[in-house]
Parts: C-alpha cells; sequence; structure tokens
C-alpha cells in the first residue's frame, strides 16, 4: 500500500538536497512538522485573542459599565462583537487547527511511519487559507461598523442584512472567513485520509493504527461529510449580504429557518469532530500513563463511528424552541439521547483501562484524567438540553453556556494541554518542566471549575445569553446572583494569569530546558522511534515495519512493560 | 429545585421543574458514581515499586460486561427520560388546551408589543389595547399567544412559566400558559437580535380577575376615538 | 488496500478491467446518453405530469448511472468507494428530511407561515397569465414586513 | 488505489454535500412554492440542452483522453484533453449568452428567490466547470510530454463529476416548468 504512495508523490517535495533558507524553512514549508507547529502557533495566537476577548466581556459583566482596563468600555456593540468573536475563533481558530490540523499534521506521518503527508503542497495550501481565513477574521475589528456581533451562529435576518446588524462588512468579513477555513480543514481532511488509507507503513493493519488517528480521520470524514451544506448555506447568505437576495429572508420569499438547519446540520457533526481527537490524545496518554493496553480497543472504534454516524441524526435538538415544528422535536429529543450511548460507553472504556494500571500522573496524565472528570460533568448536563421538555426553561440561558464550556474547555484546551506537555519532547526535542506543568494544571483546573459552576447556577436561576447588563432585567438582580457572575469573572482572571505559567513554561523549556531521549515515556507507538525531534523524512534509519499493535504495555511474556510496534516478535525482549 | 430560585406561575411550571428533577436525580447519581470510581481507580493503582500493570485486553465476554452493562443502564434510563421529557413537551407546545382569551405578541428591533383583546375579550376589534414592554394577564385564565416578528428573530421567554419559543419573521406561532400566581415578572427576549438585544426587557403583569377587569377599562380606547389608536394589523405580518 | 491500481474483477461482463475498453465503446455510451438527453427535452413538452417528472428525473438518474459506470468506472471501482457516495448522497436524504416539515412545509403543529403562503398566493396570481412577464420581476414577493390575509 | 485517485474520490465525496446542499434547499422551496414555475418558463431549455450536450460530449473526450493516457499514448491523451476544456469553455460562453439574455429580460439574481437559486446553483457548478479547466490544462501540459499520465484519469473524474452535476441541474432548473 505504501508503494503505490510513495511513488505518486515522491516527485511532489525535493528531499532537502540544499539547505533550506529561512523562509523556505519556517514559512514556506511542505514538511508536515513545520506545518504542524504553523497550525500550532497559530492556533495559540488565536487562543490568546479569544482569552482577550472573554476577559473584556466578562469584566463588562461583573462591573458593568467599567472602563475594562486594556480595553476600555464595553458597549452594546462591542459586547456582541466580543462574544461572538470569542466563539467563533476558540471553535474554528483554535480547536479544530490545534487539535485536528496540527496534531493530525504531527502526528499522522510519524505514527503510521512514513515520511510526509501524500499530498504535502496541499497540506501548505491548507495551512495559507487557514492563516489568510484568520487575519480576515482579526481583521474584521477595524472596518467600519466593527465586527460582525450576531453570534457565531449567524442566525440571519440578523446576519443577513445590514440595516439590521449594523455591521454590513464585518459580517460578510466573518462569513468569507468561516467559508475560508472550512475550505482549508476540507483540503486538509482529504489529505489525512488519503494519508491514512494509503501510506501505512508495511504491518500495521487497521487495528494496529493508533486510536488517535483513528480518532482524527473519523472527525475529518465527519467534517466532510457535514460541512457541505454549510458551506452552501454560506455562499447564500453572503449573496443575501451582498447582492440583496432573500435565501433566509422571508419578506422576498425565502427561509430564515433554513439557515439554523444548514448551521446545526454540519453544528452538532462538528462537536464531535472536535470531541474525538482530543479522545484519541486521552486514549495515547492513559494507556502509556497507566502502562496498560487500551481496554477493548474496537470497542473504542465502534463507539466512535457509531457516534458518528448517529451525530447525523441529532442537530435539531439546537433548534426545539427555534420554531421547528414542535413534533419534529420529538424525533431529535429521542436521537439525542441516543447518543449519550456511545459517547459513555467510550468514557466507561477509559475508566476501565485503569484498573489494574500502574498509574503515573505525570503533567500529560494529570491532563487527561483531568478531561475525563470535567468531561463527565459536560456531558450529564448535555441530557438537560436533549430532553426536550427541560430544554424549554433550558434553552439559552447560561446553563447551556456552562454545559458546552464543559465539553469544549476540556476537548480545546485540557486536551491540547495533555497533547502538547506528551509530544512536547518528540516537537521540539526538550523536556519540559514537571513542576511548573503542574502548578499551570492545578491553576487552570481549579479557576476553571469556578467560572462554569457559577454559571450553571445562574443558568438555573434564568440569566439568558449574550446579554451586556443584566441590570435592566429586574428579576435577574436579585441577592446572590451578581456575585455569583463576579465569582466566575475573577476565576477567569485567575485562569488566565496562569496561563502565563504555560507560556513562559513552554518557551523556556523550548531554548533550555534537557535535551529530550528518543523515547521518554517508554510508549509503544512509531512516533517514538524516530529522533527527538525527528528530521526531514521523519525516520532516518529507513521506514519502519510493523508487528503489533499499539496498546501492548505489561505483556506477562516480556520483561518490559511496553513493547514498541517495531520490535520484531522474535527478537528477545530487551533488557 | 427551580421553583427555590424562580417563581413558578404557570400550571405547567411545575411539570417542567419535575423532569429537570428526574434528570437531575439519575444523571446525578451516575455522575458521582463514575467519579468515585474513577478517582477510586487512580488512588487504588498508583503506581507502586515492582508492581507491574495488569494485562487485560478487555476484549473477553467477562471483561466486556464491566462497559455493557452501564451501557444497557444508560438505556433504560435514556428511555425513561424521554418519555417524561416528551409527555411534558406534549403539553407544553404541542397540544393547546381551550384558551379563555388570546393575546398577540409581536417583537422587534428592540421592542415587545403587545395586543390584548380588550373588555370584549376579542381580539381585532376596536377595543383591543396594545401595549409596549408590558404584558396583562388575568390569573387562572388560559391564555393562547399568537407569536411573530418584524424583522429578525427573537424570543418570548417568560422564567416564571418556563416558557420560551423564538418569534420568527413571516411565521405565527401559536403557545398558551395559564397563570396561577399574581405579581410582576421578566420577559426576555433570549435570541441574540442585534445590539440592542440587551435592553429588550418587558414585564409580565398577572392580576387578579378584578384589578384586570379595572386595567382594561381604563386602558381600552374609547370607541370615538378608537380608529387611530389601535391599528388592527399593525406591520407584523399579522391578522 | 492492494497496491493494484484496480479491482481485479468484477463479475459477469465486466470481467475485463474498464481501461481495456475499446474507444467505440465509450462512443456508444455518449450516443446513448445523447439519445436519453433529446427524450428527456421532448417528454416534457407532451404537458402529462408524469411524463414529465420520469423523462426529467428519471432519466437524469439513468445518464447519472451511465456516466457513474461506464466514465467514471465505478462499477470495476473499490467497493467502498461506491459506498462512500451513496452515504453521501444518504446524509442529503436525511437532512432533506429533517429540514422538509419545517421549510418544505407551510404550516404545521402551532406553526403558519403567513409569509410563504402569501408568496405562493400572489405569486399564482401573478403568474395566471402568461408572456408579458417581464413586467413583474422587479416586484419583490410580498412577505411578512406588508400584513397578509391568513386567518 | 492509486493516491491521487482515491483524493478525487473523496473530493467528489465532498463536493456531493455542497451540491447536496444547494439543491436540497432548492427542492424543498421549489416543491413549497408552485408559483415558480412562473419563473422557471422563463428559463431557455434549449441552451441548456446545447449545454447538457456539450458537457456530455466534453466528459466523452475527458474518458477517451483516459483511454489513451492508460495505453501510454501522451499526445492523444493531451489533445483529448484540450478537446474536453474546449467543451468547458462553450459550454460558458452559452452560459454567459444565456445570463446576459435572461439579465436584460429583468430577471436578475435578487428578483426572486427561484432566480436566486438558479444564478446560485448555475454559479457554483460554473465555478467548478472553470477549476476543472484550469486543472486540465496542467494536467494536459504534462501529458503532452508524457508526464505525469495518471492524472488525466484523475481529472477526468473530476470533470465527469461535474458533468454529472449538470445531468442533475438542467431538469432540476430548465425542465420542471
Amino acid at each position: 500500500m505504501s508503494t503505490a504512495a510513495h511513488a505518486d508523490h515522491g516527485h511532489d517535495h525535493a528531499h532537502a538536497h540544499h539547505e533550506p533558507g529561512f523562509v523556505e524553512k519556517y514559512l514556506w514549508s511542505t514538511d508536515h512538522k513545520m506545518i504542524a507547529m504553523q497550525y500550532l502557533f497559530t492556533g495559540m495566537a488565536m487562543a490568546l485573542v479569544g482569552g482577550f476577548t472573554v476577559y473584556a466581556f466578562r469584566m463588562q459583566l461583573a462591573f458593568p459599565g467599567m472602563s475594562v482596563p486594556g480595553y476600555g468600555r464595553v458597549t452594546a456593540t462591542d459586547y456582541n462583537a466580543l462574544v461572538t468573536t470569542h466563539g467563533s475563533v476558540m471553535i474554528f481558530w483554535v480547536a479544530m487547527p490545534v487539535l485536528i490540523a496540527a496534531l493530525g499534521n504531527y502526528l499522522i506521518p510519524l505514527m503510521i511511519g512514513c515520511d510526509d503527508m501524500v499530498f504535502p503542497r496541499l497540506n501548505r495550501l491548507s495551512y495559507q487559507l487557514f492563516l489568510i481565513s484568520a487575519i480576515i477574521l482579526v481583521a474584521s475589528f477595524y472596518v467600519p461598523g466593527g465586527a460582525f456581533g450576531g453570534a457565531w451562529t449567524s442566525y440571519p435576518p440578523l446576519s443577513a442584512k445590514a440595516e439590521y446588524s449594523l455591521t454590513g462588512l464585518g459580517s460578510s468579513m466573518w462569513l468569507f472567513a468561516v467559508a475560508l477555513e472550512f475550505a482549508a480543514f476540507l483540503l486538509g481532511g482529504i489529505n489525512f485520509v488519503t494519508t491514512v488509507m494509503n501510506s501505512r507503513a508495511p504491518g500495521m493493519k487497521m487495528f494496529d493504527v493508533p486510536i488517535v488517528v483513528w480518532m482524527i480521520i473519523i472527525a475529518s470524514i465527519l467534517f466532510m461529510a457535514s460541512v457541505g451544506p454549510l458551506i452552501a448555506g454560506a455562499i447564500m447568505l453572503m449573496f443575501d449580504q451582498q447582492l440583496g437576495t432573500g435565501f433566509f429572508d422571508p419578506a422576498k420569499g425565502g427561509d430564515p429557518v433554513l439557515w439554523q438547519h444548514l448551521f446545526w446540520f454540519f453544528g452538532h457533526p462538528e462537536v464531535y469532530v472536535v470531541l474525538l481527537p482530543a479522545m484519541g490524545i486521552v486514549a495515547e496518554i492513559i494507556t502509556v500513563f497507566s502502562r496498560k493496553k487500551l481496554f477493548a480497543y474496537k470497542t473504542v472504534l465502534y463507539t466512535a463511528i457509531g457516534t458518528g454516524v448517529l451525530s447525523f441524526f441529532v442537530w435539531a435538538h439546537h433548534q426545539f424552541i427555534a420554531g421547528i415544528d414542535p413534533r419534529m422535536a420529538n424525533v431529535f429529543s429521542v436521537t439525542t439521547l441516543l447518543i449519550s450511548i456511545p459517547v459513555a460507553e467510550m468514557v466507561f472504556v477509559y475508566i476501565g483501562t485503569l484498573y489494574g494500571g500502574s498509574i503515573r500522573l505525570t503533567t500529560p496524565m494529570l491532563w487527561a484524567l483531568a478531561f475525563i472528570a470535567e468531561f463527565l460533568l459536560g456531558g450529564v448536563t448535555g441530557i438537560f438540553l436533549g430532553a426536550s421538555g427541560a430544554d424549554i426553561y433550558f434553552h439559552d440561558t447560561y446553563f447551556v453556556v456552562a454545559h458546552f464550556h464543559y465539553t469544549f474547555f476540556p476537548i480545546a484546551f485540557i486536551g491540547s494541554f495533555a497533547a502538547i506537555t506528551y509530544w512536547f519532547p518528540k516537537m521540539f526535542g526538550k523536556m519540559m518542566n514537571e513542576t511548573w506543568g503542574k502548578v499551570h494544571f492545578w491553576g487552570t483546573i481549579i479557576p476553571f471549575n469556578f467560572i462554569f459552576i457559577p454559571l450553571f447556577l445562574l443558568g438555573i436561576r434564568g440569566d439568558h445569553r449574550r446579554i451586556y447588563d443584566y441590570r435592566h432585567f429586574p428579576d435577574l438582580m436579585k441577592a446572590g446572583m451578581q456575585d455569583l457572575r463576579i465569582l466566575a469573572t475573577i476565576s477567569l482572571l485567575v485562569l488566565l494569569a496562569f496561563q502565563v505559567v504555560f507560556l513562559v513554561n513552554f518557551f523556556v523549556s523550548l531554548f533550555r530546558g534537557p535535551k529530550a531521549p528518543m523515547n521518554p515515556w517508554n510508549a509503544n507507538t512509531l512516533e517514538w522511534q524516530a529522533p527527538s525531534p525527528p528530521p526531514h523524512g521523519n525516520f532516518p534509519q529507513g521506514l519502519p515495519n510493523v508487528y503489533r499493535g499499539p496498546y501492548e504495555y505489561s505483556h506477562p511474556d516480556r520483561k518490559d512493560d511496553y513493547w514498541p510496534q517495531t520490535e520484531p516478535a522474535s527478537e528477545p525482549a530487551k533488557t | 429545585m427551580i421553583d427555590q430560585y424562580v417563581e413558578s406561575a404557570s400550571t405547567y411550571a411545575g411539570d417542567i421543574d419535575n423532569v429537570i428533577l428526574l434528570i437531575l436525580a439519575i444523571v446525578g447519581f451516575w455522575f458521582l458514581l463514575a467519579q468515585a470510581v474513577f478517582f477510586g481507580l487512580i488512588f487504588k493503582f498508583k503506581a507502586r515499586p515492582n508492581v507491574k500493570a495488569q494485562y487485560v485486553s478487555g476484549e473477553k465476554p467477562h471483561e466486556k460486561r464491566w462497559v455493557a452493562l452501564p451501557h444497557y443502564a444508560t438505556l433504560v434510563f435514556d428511555v425513561l427520560i424521554i418519555v417524561m421529557a416528551i409527555k411534558v413537551w406534549h403539553e407544553v407546545k404541542i397540544n393547546l388546551p381551550e384558551a379563555n382569551s388570546t393575546v398577540r405578541v409581536i417583537a422587534q428591533q428592540w421592542a415587545w408589543t403587545f395586543v390584548h383583546p380588550g373588555p370584549d375579550n376579542k381580539l381585532d376589534t376596536a377595543d383591543d389595547i396594545t401595549t409596549v414592554d408590558e404584558l396583562h394577564v388575568e390569573l387562572n385564565k388560559t391564555y393562547h399567544f399568537e407569536l411573530t416578528s418584524r424583522d429578525v428573530l427573537h424570543s418570548f421567554s417568560v422564567p416564571v412559566f418556563r416558557l420560551k419559543q423564538d418569534a420568527i419573521p413571516g411565521r405565527i406561532i401559536k403557545g398558551w400558559f395559564k397563570p396561577t400566581q399574581t405579581g410582576q415578572f421578566d420577559i426576555q427576549c433570549t435570541e441574540i437580535c442585534g445590539i440592542g438585544h440587551g435592553i429588550m426587557p418587558a414585564r409580565i403583569v398577572i392580576e387578579t380577575e378584578a384589578a384586570h377587569r379595572l386595567w382594561n377599562q381604563a386602558n381600552a380606547p374609547k370607541l370615538a376615538d378608537a380608529a387611530p389608536t389601535t391599528p388592527p394589523t399593525s406591520a407584523g405580518g399579522m391578522p | 488496500m492492494s497496491d493494484t491500481a484496480h479491482a481485479p474483477a468484477a463479475p459477469g461482463s465486466h470481467a475485463v478491467a474498464h481501461a481495456s475498453h475499446p474507444d467505440s465503446f465509450y462512443v456508444k455510451i455518449w450516443g446513448v446518453l445523447l439519445v436519453l438527453l433529446v427524450v428527456s427535452v421532448v417528454g416534457p413538452e407532451l404537458g402529462i405530469r408524469v411524463v414529465t417528472l420520469f423523462t426529467a428525473f428519471g432519466i437524469a438518474v439513468v445518464k447519472a448511472y451511465l456516466v457513474i459506470k461506464n466514465f467514471m468506472h465505478l462499477g470495476v471501482e473499490k467497493k467502498y468507494v461506491a459506498y462512500l457516495l451513496l452515504t453521501m448522497l444518504a446524509l442529503m436524504v436525511v437532512m432533506v428530511g429533517g429540514v422538509g416539515p419545517d421549510v418544505l412545509r407551510h404550516q404545521g403543529t402551532n406553526w403558519d407561515n403567513v409569509a410563504a403562503k402569501k408568496a405562493v398566493e400572489a405569486g399564482l396570481k401573478a403568474g395566471g397569465g402568461h408572456g408579458e412577464h417581464g413586467a413583474d420581476h422587479g416586484a419583490p414577493a410580498p412577505g411578512a414586513a406588508s400584513p397578509g390575509e391568513a386567518h | 488505489m492509486p493516491t491521487g485517485r482515491l483524493a478525487v474520490w473523496w473530493l467528489i465525496a465532498s463536493e456531493i454535500v455542497i451540491f447536496g446542499g444547494v439543491l436540497g434547499a432548492y427542492l424543498m422551496h421549489r416543491l413549497g412554492h408552485p408559483e415558480w414555475a412562473n419563473q422557471s418558463m422563463h428559463t431557455s431549455t434549449w441552451k441548456g440542452a446545447l449545454n447538457t450536450f456539450i458537457l456530455l460530449t466534453s466528459s466523452l473526450s475527458a474518458v477517451l483522453a483516459h483511454n489513451a493516457a492508460s495505453r501510454g499514448d501522451g499526445k492523444r491523451a493531451a489533445k483529448l484533453l484540450w478537446a474536453t476544456i474546449g467543451g468547458g469553455a462553450a459550454f460558458l460562453v452559452v452560459k454567459s449568452f444565456e445570463w446576459t439574455a435572461e439579465i436584460k429580460a429583468g430577471y436578475t439574481i435578487s428578483s426572486n428567490t427561484f432566480w436566486s437559486f438558479y444564478y446560485t446553483a448555475a454559479g457554483i457548478h460554473g465555478l467548478h466547470v472553470i477549476a476543472g479547466m484550469i486543472v486540465m490544462m496542467f494536467v494536459a501540459a504534462d501529458a503532452a510530454k508524457g508526464k505525469e499520465l495518471q492524472r488525466v484519469e484523475n481529472a477526468g473524474l473530476y470533470w465527469h463529476f461535474v458533468d454529472l452535476v449538470w445531468i442533475f441541474l438542467f431538469p432540476l432548473l430548465y425542465i420542471a416548468k
């Protein structure tokens, strides 16, 4: 399978016959590892944008009318733009590039034992489109009217007409940026899928592929299959904005509900697009640090596929009270609760993996375990929202906000921190500082819960979303409610402050950290058989052969508690 | 649980609260159990010197059972939750009981217009009472509402009723409520509708029969000048 | 996933790999497609609704099948490709099935799309006569902004 | 399966849902709006049929190019690819005459939702035609020198897909009146 692929793309990138210059090495590279780094650093930079926006609008909520240090007064217009940007940036420009693009690009060729993606130039193009989309999004803050403020769901007619949104240009820039980003990830997804199908190392059968690679592939396929209608919808909405068509305008014979469906037909699978890679990362880390074989590999795989398939049948639970026919809500309520089964099963499997292990609480392991603990709360609170009767009350309250932050924060941040701390030695050839890693861990996890538990309580008390000043609502200013808002904001400030620890640790370790050995965690998967960091072409000693699955830890026949996938069975166990 | 924080002022508020409570009990139990098992395993199997981890593939039937059993339990409880949730959903959103009166709710950027039927209890007559940002209803009477919007999406949310429904331009959406408690409460717009989304509060005033009659009489337009003050069809796509 | 460029063979008459079809085979398929095109244009001229639907959409499906099978060689392609494409089509059916009750229909349980109903009514009224339609193009379809006579 | 062809299949799969979104939305509106028949009667069936003919014929030359390429005859493959590109160009010429006539008659993208769908669906398809033509120019240039002959099939696959989309657009936009 690999021969055809290698023959096919051999011409695509010259195998570094000359020393590449700075631009060629860092900015115009076709090397999958460099592109992964570009995605990672762009994603981190966009996380700072997303973090700054949340800082500004949470300050406004806790201390309405104050001049926020570093931002100024948050007006109603600003508030909407900040909330919208926060949502879109964190999902499309942080979670997607870091979890799928950066880790997918970095890990897929290394973990399946090939020298690069099958389409390296397509890969570079994909990153460039992504970068342009990020620039357009940030630039939309500086155009007349300001950035789009119609929430990340961008429901028309508000998003379709400048006279309603008052941000004509900002809306179009937001929409164009999102559509461009989708195009970038479509190209990336095609590249991932074909690479894994055609370039696996000799001997690597379907069930020898590490779970994280499987998850990224399933996520890419989910993305490809769900994003089409929204790309079509984005073109239609763009025409509504710029050419005066009426696809979503009831006054012209269109239908605003159509956009909601097109959006959520993508939007719900999108949740699993980012969830599955994070789940995959956790699978890699908990097996390595509990020295255990993954409990029921095939079950994990099938539940992931089942989740993916089911995710196409649940989208309208976002629209229960949005004006869809109430009878359809019954259908979607049933499918939504059914999807809890495969997701719960995946969590049970991970908990089962811990049984009988030898658990080492290193920084990456702490993050992976925290993912499970926190995601559980995010998962179970989803039941309240998927059950149509209960959703009538909770829809569009802070309960929803808290619920999806308990899923998305573990996905986008806990998952990313787990991945970065785990693969840092491979990526940069240096070890990260464990002590500061743990300080950062506790400094993130504790305030995280103190942000969102108050938001659950506020949601139960009826706080609705996207309101810049609750003083207009007497029932929402009852005793204690403002205190909860202030508590959430103060916790956010603490959480943000601790991210400085991470950045300092990251860059100090990058430049000054102790040199990392080839396989610091005694892991089985192929990337740990390449030098740290891997050179261009990944495996200078020749592309590896694979003899077994990725999770053969603590095998009873072996003295070592790990058994690399590349080690031939006949050789005596290393001592 | 909810009524400790937010008054319960409609006939179905208690039913919605009960569904929430039921879900809380079910998922709360499983959540705590899962967390207990999870943390228990972490502490029990912390790395100790010279103790090798066990080799468990999880593929054998007796091992798989540990995942399969909770999986069936999830299914059973899912079905229970679905049944309860859909029952309440039908009560609130699908079955409309006979109404004593009908009000019209029109959302726009960024205000609510409420059309009350007036003393004759019929809409689209000369004595209709149109108010802005204030809805007057009578205790223990079943109301239908006809909801629409003039421009963008809005959402008509009355937390004390546990009622929420989006307003869509070009569509009329019907629903119902029956107030069970007098008082003044918030009406919120819960769908982002532009820069004024945060300044779109309204109040609902639930009155006794006598007080409501007085309000009707005081505010009903005099028939002489009825025509100019009561636009029977304001530009809301309404009948 | 094997290295061979094509699946070994499909059963029956397609036992030969597709690349070995002579050019004349493709010209024949093209001829069939052209005949079908003519039928699909002439059929609706008869003005019978069933014939129109069958000739327009039935024949489109047949044409698509011929192109996919013979020009794109899906018949001798790996099976999973066909499944992949069918899955995508099935997803679109799911989407239309889920969206239809809200968008295709103009009223349902406790809701009424008065804007769309008005547009239909006004459009049918305006389109009663044939011919001089250059005139009504500019008029925006009436909708929610102008109140309707809904019930 | 060769990587290039595999990638084209995945590309086609993801394009199916993009066109599926537009056409699904159109279909739902069309079935709910019988009055659109009064608009669609102003589309030109014979121009649509002519374009169908052009695309079917260009698909034939694309598959013949693939046949030539699989025999190793790069020169003939390149010639046939250029014929396919010519077909695409002819398609666009017909399309531009058609649209000019319609816009002159007052049917623009914003006249009515039928026309919005008409121009949007055909416009997205037209962009795919242009993209296919550009790709084929590069492939033809290589094939003429006998290089990268496997790409002839991949470009052809994509072109057949563009043809397929038109096969469905034609009855949806032109015939159903």
